[in-house]
């Protein structure tokens, strides 16, 4: 793999940019792999990369329905934090965060990770509450976060409202070492990583049936061919439960559209990441200087990724109140995509009843942010059988009662 | 009980068209199987009018009775009459399974008085309903949204409206009442 | 932005008068059931991109709740109905037979009446 | 330059003179103007810098699509960046400022990225900034940032000077689109009787064929459109609006419509924007078509227009973009503009046809007024850099060897025509590709579909690829008619209008021009004029493996700036097609999403700011509690009264002193919020017992009794005082906010469980106005009120009566929260303010003092009480609470028992409540953990409990806290350790958690 930098920009400058060659390879696909993939998203990738760069698991296939990185990989909005309140999600969590700080150089791909600080409004007694809880356990979790009282929030973002007439803000839960990432260059850098390992990404390629001989998975069949594989990952947020039905085996997953929206660029005025969960709105400012925005999420199980627009309408009225002076920007386009919402809305890593089948999915809303460690627990779990990562995001917890949930943080959506 | 105050205590409002605190207002809610004949006949003892059919209010004298689902109807009487008309249901209905409760003072009432095309505008920009006089007039009921509240409205005749909402949110529904109402605001979409 | 026909009080409410429930026709399991049967009763629910049965009510308007026969791929609606039903009622049954043909649900199966 | 013409304009009125400034510069325009043709009359065809290389940037088109003329207009509260100025009006007063550059429009810092655009390609950035890694942080992405961005943000403090508002509209046919296929699809609708709406973006009907001119029913096609409008407006079943474009067009027959009520005349009364939420049972999308620009080197450069936007401003505005124009196309449409120039006085050069065979019938008209044209040709470059200075001419069959360099100040290209096929895409409609006027259209046999998976959109016009004046006329006349009668009215046999047909010569796709155009002429041939990406960039993602026209478009940013792609996008896929050497339908189109074009915030907000922002529940105490100076807190909706601070008094010492007060004498509190409850029915008691885990059927009439609800899922979900009101009704309150939650539950399993029972409740929580009256003298105060015999014998704890107190019909609970006698009052809500003075006035003898939510929570933990949502966090079943003693074992079942019968439910190491003395006696801290020994798997701190509650009790005046902790119960007097945030430890004991009046002597006094 040629190596980016300055110095190859300038050298293929001189010759107009003909030299550069293609960032992964488009391969048929292989009789047989040690491992399949299903789902090239970020997820899938960074699985794959880890499997390779943790356990030298080379022999890898990642199958990919549409385009990789063409699923929720490229409609979130980009937020990368940790601070969250139980002690398995903080883990994971902070284990990704910490791997989206090197990941640029460890891929050599920049993803521009910008760990310009997440802020989470308390705008309710019972948030601050929730709020100081939380930094007590991001404390001990090793999760570096803080309450700030409201000077400092308006310090770090001038056109925030303190005093809305409803929620004035109270303080905020501040995670300074959080923040945003290029989302597609998560998938692209992973996907040209992959690659160089020899790892096969194979796109366009639909996996129509998950085959099985004595409760244990031999292949998978696909658009291009039958495929031999010992382990298969089934990584495919917003598809995971017609897959698994597919491998034979239920999911507790709903699949909901989750919209967001971007407003026309401007130039930089909010530095940080703004969540304002009393009033359901968040915010960033991207490089391009567009306000990106996030909605919420429909209350119907929906594959279309298409919301409704009253989500829209919340949103922005949240953003209004909160930041007034976005009241004269204009949206400039909004999207969906299709989560996998579990019973307790955290995430499942898991085996599953069919031997040699493992699945990761339910990520919700949370999904971009644990790109590299889910893809990192994955990748222990369906190597050594056992990932502490992964460890109490099985899929029998939902049988005994032993939920993950972050809710109980004062209405933390993810 | 003269001390008696309703939400807002009589505030008004001119713009599209008059928007005004409609005072207090006797209000029974009345759980029961609206199809059953002893409803009918109780409903009719006590208030007068005939059992509302479907999405429907009726009204005889200061007495009106609005649908409000399957199984529930809402009474409206003057303000002092609400428990004595709940004891009028109870005796009419005794022995019939049913639920009869005051719930005069747990809502706000707001009357719209004006230009029949200007005032169904009003209720348009609050609520998702089709407000055209092809598809709602005096004599229809509609429980709905307005904004971010329940809500339900009726035409006593053209030109006039009635909506309630919970007490709590009184200032509320005033206040978008007289924005959507707001002098500039109007929209054509109703004048034929 | 979904519309459906609410049973009870014969409008076409607009999604924003209505909350979804979730998927519908569930049985209950109490003390006594399996840990397998209370499970599937919380969380093993139907996900299919396709033909679902789901409940909604009707909260800012008669207050009803209701069940509706949609496809969650295109968004139609084939019918709705009471929720005072254990499985959906034949004719709706029919109408989904009608659009999709050899269509699946849990034991139903528009082909295999 | 560009100039106001002596003559001509059919939109302006030239006595209404306008003034307006650019950049501080005075100017003045007609009425009738756009901000681009106002602009574009005083000689400003360079308005702005692109995004990446900071490039002059002039007017390209005169409509929607218009990519580069983007200004900040207004000023103070009404700033709004990013205004496009070929669809906002002008006005008298307008202030412009131009966008993107320091220091200013004409010398730009910035544009030294241009000399750099070689080391910038496309996707530069995922190669470089990679070291040292804290550089990207602090030193790139700052400049990156500053050097994009566009238009300046308003100023931080800014409240929208402005007003916005929604409105619903429900009709049978939307028509978006008022050109003459909109206009003619709404009279055929309309005529059968449908309700018609249709909207049109611009102020003005016709949309382009008044400029294009022709003849329908043997008039001038102004007069047709004329017509059509008086004949719409004279049926009373249609509406017509102006100034209202079709933002999007969402599932079931849901269209937003953007009506921009004032941005032409600012400050007037009323709202500035409506957003339209349109339940249309058909939508016809007559939204014409976009002119696409030729690739060519040099396409960028202020000046080079798209043919239609130059014959625009001529016939439209009067406004000349230039004195010699050169004309370069691949079809017969831009010889239009090359006639009107001609008949406006102004010199066309030549007219430079790719093709090969030429052009047709228009080719000729251009040639009888002597124009030169050229066939087989094309521009190999264009000379100038602020503004065009000329051309240089080459077959387009070459590699751009100049055959002849011609001198000019203005260039109209035209390489073909895409229909507007956004809101046809947005709800699922797809597209076929017409490789005759290699364009995508609508596939009529792959529409959008409603809620009854029938079509509900049709495309017509030109929108659906029709560009013969008869033929989109029989077009739109039929989609109109089928519309209707999808609705269920029946179309007349009234035919469409007779238009006069002109034959054009067939198109021929020009993708690159000159074909063979080498790598140097390809850098300079914009495809994105605003994100500066250029056909160099497409094939170079291509040859990087982007292959996905989604891949190419993230990695070059094609089509991502404001204008969405609405010029570049076909340009953009036909040489991302090119370069993969597939046909351009298998590559596709990226996906449209709405808004057709941005959309104010204020407008999707609308009226929900300021107070209207949420609704705010208010008891019918709300305004006293103001008048008093309370400090308010939201809780759900609602606001209650946190403390009552006195002049000088901190919140905690209010709290303190309403404590003392309460305990030592008398306090009030305003407890309306509560929710409250009514079950009735032969079943309700057996109800009552499912719903709650105590057993509610036993509860004596008279008597009250603390309940707890769970959900299925067996965590303890709300919690209150059920009191029996009768033999066959049961009153149950719920926490603040908890009276929908609670009441939806039950209704849920009666209409969807149990639906066989006999039950009915009723929401009553605002019927009621509720005070808690407590303290030792709160019996004294209620027989000074008198009416009532509350004694302890009449009312014993735990019992309700009711009566006349005071005079006011009320219902007494004798129930306490605090520890202290106590009486709970619910009185009718319109008696609840006048009964509330006279508590006020009796008690004042006594010291009355009203206290809030923080004295009530403090008095509640001092007794031990929990509390939901403290205590309680979604994952707390009541047996973690140590409640028990208020768990029914008698009862088969409830919601939430045989969830509380899991393996994890049941685990003897679930965290159990306590309560936590620190050995210093201070407060411990919101939300401490006690810690345990060692890490865990991955590495962090073994905790061991936590706090859920922790207050400073002024009556013990020292910290007291509850907690969850592991075997809790079991180690009473064992010292943990709570980490404070700052680092430090507390130390607390485990000790039973009611740490005032043990034996509750005194609330049953």
């Amino acid at each position: 793999m040629r190596r980016y930098s300055a110095f190859a920009i300038a050298r293929e400058a001189l010759r107009y940019h003909a030299g550069w060659e293609k960032a992964w390879a488009s391969p048929e696909p292989r009789r047989k792999y040690d491992v399949v993939i299903v789902g090239a998203g970020g997820h899938g990738l960074a699985t794959a990369f880890y499997l390779g760069r943790n356990f030298g698991i080379t022999n890898v296939a990642v199958i990919e329905k549409g385009w990789l990185g063409g699923g929720n990989t490229g409609r979130n909005t980009t937020i990368i934090r940790s601070n969250y309140l139980q002690d398995p999600s903080a883990a994971i969590y902070e284990k990704s965060r910490s791997l989206y700080e090197t990941m640029s150089q460890d891929l050599n791909y920049n993803v521009m990770y910008s760990p310009r600080g997440v802020m989470m409004l308390a705008q309710t007694q019972a948030e601050v509450r929730g709020y100081l809880r939380t930094a007590q356990a991001n404390t001990l979790q090793g999760v570096t976060t803080r309450f700030i009282d409201p000077p400092e929030v308006k310090k770090l973002v001038p056109i925030i409202n303190l005093d809305g007439p409803r929620y004035p803000v109270l303080g905020a839960l501040w995670q300074d070492r959080a923040g945003t990432a290029r989302h597609d260059a998560v998938a692209w850098g992973y996907a040209r990583a992959c690659s160089d390992m020899g790892m096969d990404i194979i796109q366009q390629c639909e996996v129509t049936a998950v085959r099985r001989e004595g409760g244990r998975v031999v292949g998978v069949d696909t658009s291009r061919g039958a495929i031999d594989c010992d382990k298969l990952g089934i990584v495919v947020a917003g598809n995971s439960g017609v897959m698994a039905e597919r491998a034979g085996f239920r999911l507790p997953i709903d699949s909901v559209a989750l919209q967001a929206l971007v407003s026309e660029p401007i130039k930089p005025c909010m530095d940080v990441v703004v969540m304002a969960n009393t009033v359901h709105g968040y915010m960033s400012q991207s490089d391009k200087g567009e306000m990106v925005i996030g909605g919420g999420a429909d209350g119907y199980n929906n594959y279309t990724q298409r919301g409704s627009f009253h989500h829209i309408e919340e949103t922005v009225r949240a953003l209004v109140e909160t930041f007034p002076m976005v009241s004269r920007l204009k949206m400039l386009r909004q999207w969906g995509g299709i989560v996998d919402m579990t019973g307790d809305r955290s995430p499942i890593l898991s085996k599953t009843p069919v031997e040699g089948v493992f699945i990761n999915c339910g990520w919700g809303t949370g999904g971009f942010k644990a790109t590299p460690g889910s893809g990192w627990a994955m990748a222990e779990l369906m190597a050594k059988g056992h990932s502490p990562l992964a460890e109490a995001y099985t899929l029998d917890r939902f049988r005994e009662g032993r939920f993950i949930d972050e809710s109980v943080a004062a209405g933390v959506a993810h | 009980m003269s001390e008696a105050a309703s939400a807002l205590d009589g505030a008004s409002f001119e713009g599209l068209v008059r928007v005004a605190d409609a005072g207090l207002r006797g209000m029974v809610t009345l759980r029961g199987d609206l199809g059953a004949d002893a409803l009918h006949a109780a409903v009719k003892q006590v208030s007068g009018c005939d059992m509302p059919g479907q999405r429907k209010i009726t009204a005889a004298g200061d007495s009106a009775v609005a649908w409000m689902a399957p199984d529930e109807a809402l009474l409206l009487c003057p303000h002092g009459q609400a428990d004595a008309t709940c004891a009028a249901l109870a005796r009419a209905l005794d022995g019939v399974h049913h639920l009869a409760v005051n719930v005069s003072d747990a809502r706000a009432t707001f009357a719209l008085e004006g230009d029949d095309g200007a005032l169904r505008e009003v209720l348009a920009k609050l609520a998702p309903a089709d407000l055209s006089a092809e598809a709602f007039g005096p004599g229809d009921f509609r429980r709905t949204r307005l904004a971010q509240v329940p809500g339900a409205f009726w035409m006593p005749r053209q030109g006039a409206a009635r909506v309630i909402c919970f007490r709590s949110v009184a200032q509320y529904m005033f206040d978008l009442l007289t924005t959507a109402a707001a002098k500039g605001s109007g929209v054509g979409y109703f004048q034929a | 932005m979904l519309i459906l026909h609410c049973p009870y009080c014969g409008v076409m409410a607009d999604e924003t008068e209505l909350h979804g429930g979730g998927e519908a026709h569930l049985t209950r399991h109490g003390p006594g059931s399996s840990d397998e049967e209370f499970h599937d009763y919380l969380f093993a629910k139907e996900n299919p991109r396709g033909v679902h049965f789901e409940r909604w009510r009707h909260v800012n308007g008669c207050g009803k709740w209701f069940h509706a026969a949609r496809d969650t791929a295109t968004l139609e609606v084939f019918g709705t109905y009471s929720a005072q039903t254990t499985e959906p009622p034949q004719a709706i049954r029919d109408a989904i037979t009608a659009r999709r043909p050899g269509w699946t649900w849990r034991h139903l199966a528009g082909s295999a009446k | 330059m560009s100039t106001r013409l002596a003559t001509g304009g059919r939109l302006i009125d030239r006595s209404r003179l306008q003034s307006f400034t650019f950049n501080g510069a005075r100017m003045t325009g007609f009425a009738g103007d756009t901000l681009a043709s106002a602009l574009l009359a005083n000689d400003r065809m360079m308005l702005g810098r692109s995004f990446k290389y900071h490039r002059p940037r002039g007017l390209v088109a005169s409509g929607a699509e218009e990519p580069n003329a983007l200004v900040g207009l207004g000023h103070g509260a009404r700033f709004e960046p990013n205004q496009r100025a070929t669809t906002t009006e002008l006005f008298d007063g307008a202030q412009m400022i131009s966008q993107n550059h320091w220091p200013s429009l004409e010398y730009d810092i910035g544009a030294v990225n241009q000399a750099f655009a070689r080391f910038l390609p496309a996707g530069f950035y995922y190669k470089m900034f990679l070291f040292p890694r804290v550089f990207w942080k602090h030193v790139y992405e700052p400049f990156v940032r500053q050097s994009a961005g566009l238009g300046k943000a308003p100023d931080a403090e800014t409240r929208d000077a402005d007003t916005y508002e929604h409105f619903y509209a429900y009709t049978d046919v939307l028509v978006i689109g008022g050109g003459v296929a909109g206009l003619q699809a709404a009279l055929a609708a309309g005529r059968t009787g449908a309700r018609v709406l249709l909207i049109e973006q611009t102020p003005h009907w016709g949309g382009r064929a008044p400029v294009d001119g022709g003849e329908v029913a043997d008039q001038p096609v102004d007069d047709f459109v004329n017509q059509c409008v008086a004949d719409l407006e004279a049926m009373p079943n249609v509406t017509l609006r102006t100034r209202c474009m079709g933002a999007g067009v969402y599932d079931h027959g849901y269209v937003l419509g953007y009506e921009r009520i004032s941005d032409h005349a600012p400050g007037m009364d009323g709202p500035r924007h409506r957003l339209w939420r349109i339940r249309a049972r058909q939508v016809v999308t007559a939204t014409g078509a976009i002119e696409r620009p030729l690739s060519f080197a040099g396409n960028d450069v202020p000046g080079v227009m798209l043919a239609s936007g130059l014959r625009d401003y001529v016939v439209n505005w009067g406004v000349s973009a230039g004195d010699r124009t050169v004309v370069v196309t691949n079809n017969d449409d831009a010889y239009r503009t090359a006639i009107a120039l001609r008949h406006a006085g102004l010199e066309v050069p030549v007219i430079l046809d790719a093709r090969a065979a030429g052009g047709g019938a228009l080719a000729d008209a251009a040639r009888e007024l002597g124009i030169r044209v050229e066939n087989g040709k094309g521009i190999a470059r264009v000379t100038g850099s602020k503004r065009v200075t000329g051309v240089a001419i080459c077959a387009q069959a070459g590699e751009g060897a100049v055959l002849e360099e011609v001198p000019c100040d203005a260039v109209a290209m035209s390489g073909g025509w895409s229909p507007v096929v956004h809101l046809w895409s947005h709800c699922g409609g797809k597209l076929t590709w017409d490789e005759g006027s290699a364009m995508f259209r609508p596939d009529a046999d792959r529409a959008p579909t409603g809620h009854d998976g029938a079509p509900f959109v049709t495309a017509c016009g030109a929108a659906n690829g029709e560009f013969d004046l008869a033929a989109i006329l029989k077009d739109a006349h039929a989609a109109g008619q089928a519309a209707a009668r999808a609705t269920g009215h029946k179309p007349g046999r009234k035919a469409a209008p007779k238009a006069q047909a002109g034959e054009e010569a067939p198109l021929e796709p020009v993708w690159l021009m000159p074909q063979g155009a080498g790598i140097k002429l390809r850098m300079k041939a914009w495809l994105d004029y605003q994100n500066d990406v250029k056909v160099s960039d497409v094939q170079l993602a291509a040859r990087e493996g982007y292959e996905s026209v989604e891949h190419t478009k993230r990695y070059t940013t094609l089509g991502m700036a404001t204008d969405q792609g609405k010029l570049s996008n076909i340009n953009g896929l036909a040489i991302l097609s090119d370069a993969l050497g597939q046909p351009i339908p298998q590559t596709g189109t990226t996906t449209f999403r709405p808004p057709y074009t941005p959309i104010s915030f204020g407008a999707i907000a609308g009226e929900a700011r300021g107070p209207l922002f949420q609704p705010i529940r208010r008891t019918p105490i709300h305004d006293w509690h103001e008048a008093q100076g309370a400090y308010m807190e939201p809780v759900g909706q609602w606001q209650r009264p946190y403390c009552f601070p006195q002049p000088g008094e901190s919140h905690d010492d209010a709290v303190a002193r309403e404590i003392r007060a309460t305990r030592d004498s008398l306090g009030l509190l305003d407890a309306s919020t509560l929710g409250k409850l009514i079950v009735k029915g032969p079943d309700a008691g057996r109800f009552m017992d499912m719903m709650y885990t105590n057993m509610m059927s036993t509860l004596a009439v008279g008597k009250c009794r603390y309940g707890l609800m769970c959900s299925e899922n067996g965590f303890l979900m709300d919690d209150g005082v059920v009191a029996r009101l009768s033999d066959d009704t049961w009153l149950c309150h719920t926490t603040t906010g908890g009276a929908e939650r609670v009441h939806a539950h039950m209704e849920e399993f009666l209409q969807t469980e149990w639906w066989d029972w006999q039950v009915y409740v009723v929401n009553v929580t605002e019927q009621y106005a509720q005070f808690g009256v407590v303290g030792p003298n709160a019996r004294k105060v209620l027989e000074k009120l008198g009416g009532v015999d509350v004694s302890k014998e009449a009312l014993a704890f735990m019992q309700w009566t009711e009566g006349t107190l005071a005079g006011v019909d009320s219902r007494i609970f004798r129930i306490s929260f605090s520890g202290e006698l106590s009486y709970e009052i619910a009185v009718p809500a319109s008696m609840g303010r006048a009964f509330w003075d006279r508590l006020l006035t009796a008690g004042k003898e006594y010291g009355v003092t009203p206290y809030g939510t923080e004295a009530l929570h403090v008095m509640r933990a001092e007794k031990g009480f929990i509390m939901i949502g403290d205590e309680t966090d979604g994952t707390v079943i009541p047996q973690d609470l140590g409640l028990n003693w208020a768990i029914s074992k008698k009862k088969d079942d409830y919601i939430g028992k045989r969830a509380q019968a899991r393996s994890h439910m049941v685990d003897p190491d679930r965290w159990k409540l306590v309560g936590l003395e620190t050995l210093d006696g201070s407060v411990l801290p919101d939300g401490a953990y006690a810690v345990g020994e060692g890490v865990n798997a991955n590495g962090q701190r073994v905790v061991q409990g936590r706090v859920t509650s922790t207050y400073h009790s002024p009556t013990l005046d020292r910290g007291i806290a509850m907690g969850l902790v592991l075997h809790g119960p079991d180690r009473m007097g064992e010292v943990l350790e709570f980490p404070r945030l700052d680092g430090s430890v507390v130390q607390a004991r485990l000790v039973d958690q009611v740490w005032y009046d043990k034996d509750g002597d005194k609330q049953n006094v």
